[in-house]
């Protein structure tokens, strides 16, 4: 069973922001996403909204290059005004070919098989 | 006036708010699910929408003519009234006055429902279509208000998208859809679904409003924040606006039931579907300032003292 | 005829289905809450369990071992009928075929509930004890359906463990523990809860119907994906089943109110209790086939114009 | 008495608790929404709390006064005497006598609600402030069992925290709010809100019951690790409690019914607000024990034998 | 207070199938797992069952060699029919005995330490 | 678009002691935190309360000295007689201002600066 390494990019936003930020990091390449509610609190305290309090937390596994792409997505047109909490971090998977746009299915080997050699 | 505030204090509306007040800053745990808040809003919408659209069958189109066009009116004034207010006296920002503006340039369906319940208390009784002038004035505040905002600062989002929003937004499909639906099944439908959507309604509308007190206590906070200004605003605003609805209701041939209530839409502003719009659309405008006022200043103020002073208006100037 | 149709178009719950479709349609975010949609159908199973209940311990066993008989005989029938025609002349594979098969041998409460709605408003009497019948169809055609798919495709999964999976579902226990504990408490424990569960039962059914509309709606672009023969076999199936329905309920001595209804359980596919069992036991097969062709195409037939259409069988019948 | 015991055995809330447990016995996938379970206990609270306090708006002080002292009383006797037959008899360590202790020192309002119901269906009229005496009866017995905790085990956490605590925890607000709103709002409030909170109220005590079922029984594999002595506590103590209760009650001047229902408080544990508070207070106290004596065992007991023969007891002392 | 490295294996699955999926995680030696609600997209779309676009995210903290079973497992019986993503990713832990089976309580120190000497 | 190692603490919890443990989080430095409802089981089975088997799931991003007293706090204060897991993972965020105790806004670019050069 052949392992590659990727990007686990976790977001926590405010839930009126999801359906946008979703459309944002599929555009990067995210073929995948998984949401769940969250609530908490930050530098902006208790969140907006229709009920208060409110965020979801959602998160890609992506390749590196895209992982780092949605983190200066974010920097650019969430963080300076919305309330956004963002973190990468490395896992492995078994079928990369799944996590990678373009590819679903086939597995783009010498891609993933670079990374997981690191 | 005073006999008439002091059973408005007694009603289980104003009650079961200031429970809920009470509770929150008891700092109790007490919080209703959150599915149960979506679901009563859902059912208080909705069943308000049908029971409309039922009387809607009845009513002919010369009656609501009028009165329609006055509530489309007052949809202009009281977005581009506030935005003058808070920009040119409050010296808001542009984002921040188009922001409060727009919830109060659109309506409150739970204020809608206590002056309605209000009213019929007293005695009257307000004409039947008046959900449909509701569901008028939800909507053309929001967008003037937001339009403003987007002259002044630049938005990356089209009209279209913020179009879109608003005219699918659950509030608006419930009332419009339960209108339509309501319209067309008429009374014999209306009959068996009647127990569930007429019976169960205020006392469903009394679970919402707990909720709604723990809410708008967990801004009290923020009151200090806010300001002198935007408190001042959030009284008098929806007294000006009061006024001016029953005046126009009047003229336009409401009763004083239905001259009470279209006062109470002018005068209430929105935090179930402007809020939303806001935050996406003016990202720069602080959350705090619009729904503070809106859910912690204006809504008990209405509820509590400014429909008895529109209906004393409203029998004023039809007495 | 048209004029039953007519009627049957303008009752709440096709109404509140046609909204549920157009809001997602138009692209709104209106979802009844998780919960609460969990809710509205665990109420409503156990409301008709209950009440079913109540009634059957009024009938004698006479009364009802024919019909009973005849329930069983459909189940039996619809899921080997169904799984011939998707297997022989739609050309399905074996998996899809057994999974379809199951869905349309099993039994959708809901469109149940229409069809007792329909024929009540048609001043029809349907027997008390039609709720029973309902739960003897519920499971047999699932079984006879996995079964058939066990033998041609193979499965990791024992018989014992589909079999309790099906007989413990929510539906399943919520339908005869109803019957049971009606059957148990009687009239007068009845008279107590009746309020909450029949005064509020279609009131509650319209907002369930509402998000039918909406799942549904999300399904209409996975039409093209089912492609014509599914189309029409989620349309001619349940005529077909229909008339065997009608046809032997009238033969087993049910009233024109009860063999429509009968008809309706024979001609509805299951969208609650069968999907999850065909996912789990036979997951070779497309879930897009099965729940579109139920939930997106044979539904809504059957509410809108399946039922009438029984009604109009079983009056000649009977006529 | 064996009358009695069988038609108190067909009762809607019996046979729901009995199905609950059926369905979770047979391994069913069935529970009710988390949020429903909340909500519906929300609901039920309140509106006994709003019930009571219309009523008690009826009543004058000096008719309470004897009531309220003896179930004052009753709040320090049944903390007291659980932990000395629990640490004593039982052996049970300090930090567990005093936890068990708590949840029998307070009271459950859903066993107080069963009561209501079954007097009410033998013809008796409870006094109707009994729900006042409902909210004094809930919190002196978890201070007190906590109290003598804490003088045995080492806490961390202040008095006016756990103090805080319960006064403010949900059960409470909602009771002694929904008294206050009752109370002020009297008789014409509570016409346009009954229909939700008193129509519905049997109806949905049965579904909150259905789900004390199925918990119940997922404890009861617990019953071999709680042992035979806490077995024999969880159904001999409530029967001393509810002797003890049933004849205070009468010797207060409460009717039959009123005793009967006194007898009931006295008797249950407490399963809601106890248990976060001991778990907190306590925490080398094995929940395991505390719930399953108050949930699996004693709860049931009451409900199906406790509460018919507390009856008996109070109508041979008041003859 | 001494560290152990241990591996967290995610695992976003259909909800039709937390129950089978749990019993074959503990099968393999699981000795705890936490799951949380979760909706997503992916390959196969949105997902399937009563209340369709419902996932579970079933979350495990355990030692490699359980975690490598674990994938293995998911790659044989999930992934080829059902609707599923999976990702491990390295973890710190301070009572290694609590997530590995045979040991809970005691602490099988050998072992756990040999991981958190890697 | 500069980068920040930075820690994640992931805490599993009963539900009843959330509200308590964000106090003891937020005392050692945490400036926020996300919390997902959960379930689960481990070593003391499903969980007591008033709805029982309810955990909370709460991850707080912070630094690794922060993080290191979070799980000490933990392990004296929680683990002896509350049903509660822990773990912790390496993660990489933007601002790392946001995520250390009195710098919300200014970033304290020398401390995090020596973490991300790790
Ligand atoms: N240090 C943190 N750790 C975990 N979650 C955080 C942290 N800071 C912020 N969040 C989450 O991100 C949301 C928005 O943060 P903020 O923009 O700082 O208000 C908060 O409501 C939290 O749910
Ligand atoms: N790249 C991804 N990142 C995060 N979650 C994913 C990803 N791909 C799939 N998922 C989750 O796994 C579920 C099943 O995926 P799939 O089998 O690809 O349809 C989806 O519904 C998502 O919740
Ligand atoms: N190995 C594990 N992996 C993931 N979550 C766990 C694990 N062990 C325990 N948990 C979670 O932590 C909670 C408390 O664990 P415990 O104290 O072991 O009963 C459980 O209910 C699970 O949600
Ligand atoms: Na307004
Ligand atoms: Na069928
Ligand atoms: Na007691």
């Amino acid at each position: 069973m052949s392992q590659h390494a990727m990007k686990l990019v976790v977001i926590v936003i405010e839930s009126v922001l999801t359906d946008s930020l979703i459309g944002d990091l599929k555009r990067l390449g995210a073929t995948g996403y998984t949401v769940t509610e969250a609530r908490g609190e930050g530098s902006r305290g208790r969140r907006v909204g229709e009920i208060p309090g409110d965020n979801q937390r959602v998160e890609v596994v992506t390749d590196a290059e895209i992982a780092e792409a949605m983190l200066q997505m974010l920097a650019d047109q969430y963080f300076p005004n919305y309330a956004v909490a963002a973190w990468i971090s490395d896992v492995v998977v078994v079928r990369a070919g799944k996590y990678v746009p373009g590819s679903v299915g086939q597995g783009i080997s010498s891609r993933s098989g670079a990374q997981s050699g690191r | 006036m005073l006999d008439i505030l002091k059973t408005n204090l007694l009603s289980p509306i104003v009650l079961a708010f200031a429970l809920g007040v009470a509770a929150r800053l008891m700092r109790s745990e007490l919080r209703l699910p959150k599915d149960l808040y979506a679901s009563l809003s859902i059912y208080l919408l909705f069943a308000l929408g049908l029971k409309g659209g039922v009387e809607l069958s009845h009513a002919s189109f010369e009656v609501i003519a009028l009165p329609a066009a006055v509530t489309l009116l007052l949809g202009v004034i009281t977005p581009i009234s506030s935005y003058m207010v808070l920009r040119h006296l409050g010296r808001f920002t542009y984002a921040d006055s188009a922001a409060i503006a727009a919830h109060y340039g659109s309506v409150s369906a739970v204020t809608f429902i206590a002056a309605q319940t209000f009213v019929t208390s007293m005695g009257e009784v307000p004409e039947g279509f008046m959900p449909t002038l509701l569901t008028l004035l939800e909507s053309p505040g929001i967008h003037i208000a937001l339009a403003i905002g987007a002259l002044k600062v630049r938005s990356q989002r089209s009209t279209g998208q913020t179009l879109h929003e608003i005219l699918t937004a659950r509030t608006m499909i419930l009332l419009v859809g339960g209108l339509l639906v309501g319209f067309l099944m008429g009374g014999e439908g209306w009959t068996s679904i009647s127990p569930f959507f007429e019976g169960g309604f205020k006392g469903a509308l009394t679970l919402f409003i707990l909720e709604m007190g723990i809410v708008a206590a967990e801004r009290i906070t923020d009151l200090r924040k806010v300001g002198a200004f935007l408190l001042g605003f959030g009284i008098v605003m929806p007294l000006v606006h009061g006024a001016i609805g029953a005046v126009l209701g009047s003229l336009a041939g409401l009763s004083v039931g239905g001259s009470t209530m279209l006062a109470a839409m002018a005068a209430s502003a929105s935090y179930i579907a402007a809020p939303p719009a806001a935050r996406l659309n003016l990202p720069t405008a602080n959350p705090t300032y619009y729904l503070t006022a809106s859910l912690a200043i204006t809504f008990p103020f209405n509820v509590a003292v400014g429909i008895p002073v529109y209906y004393w208006i409203a029998k004023l100037m039809q007495g």
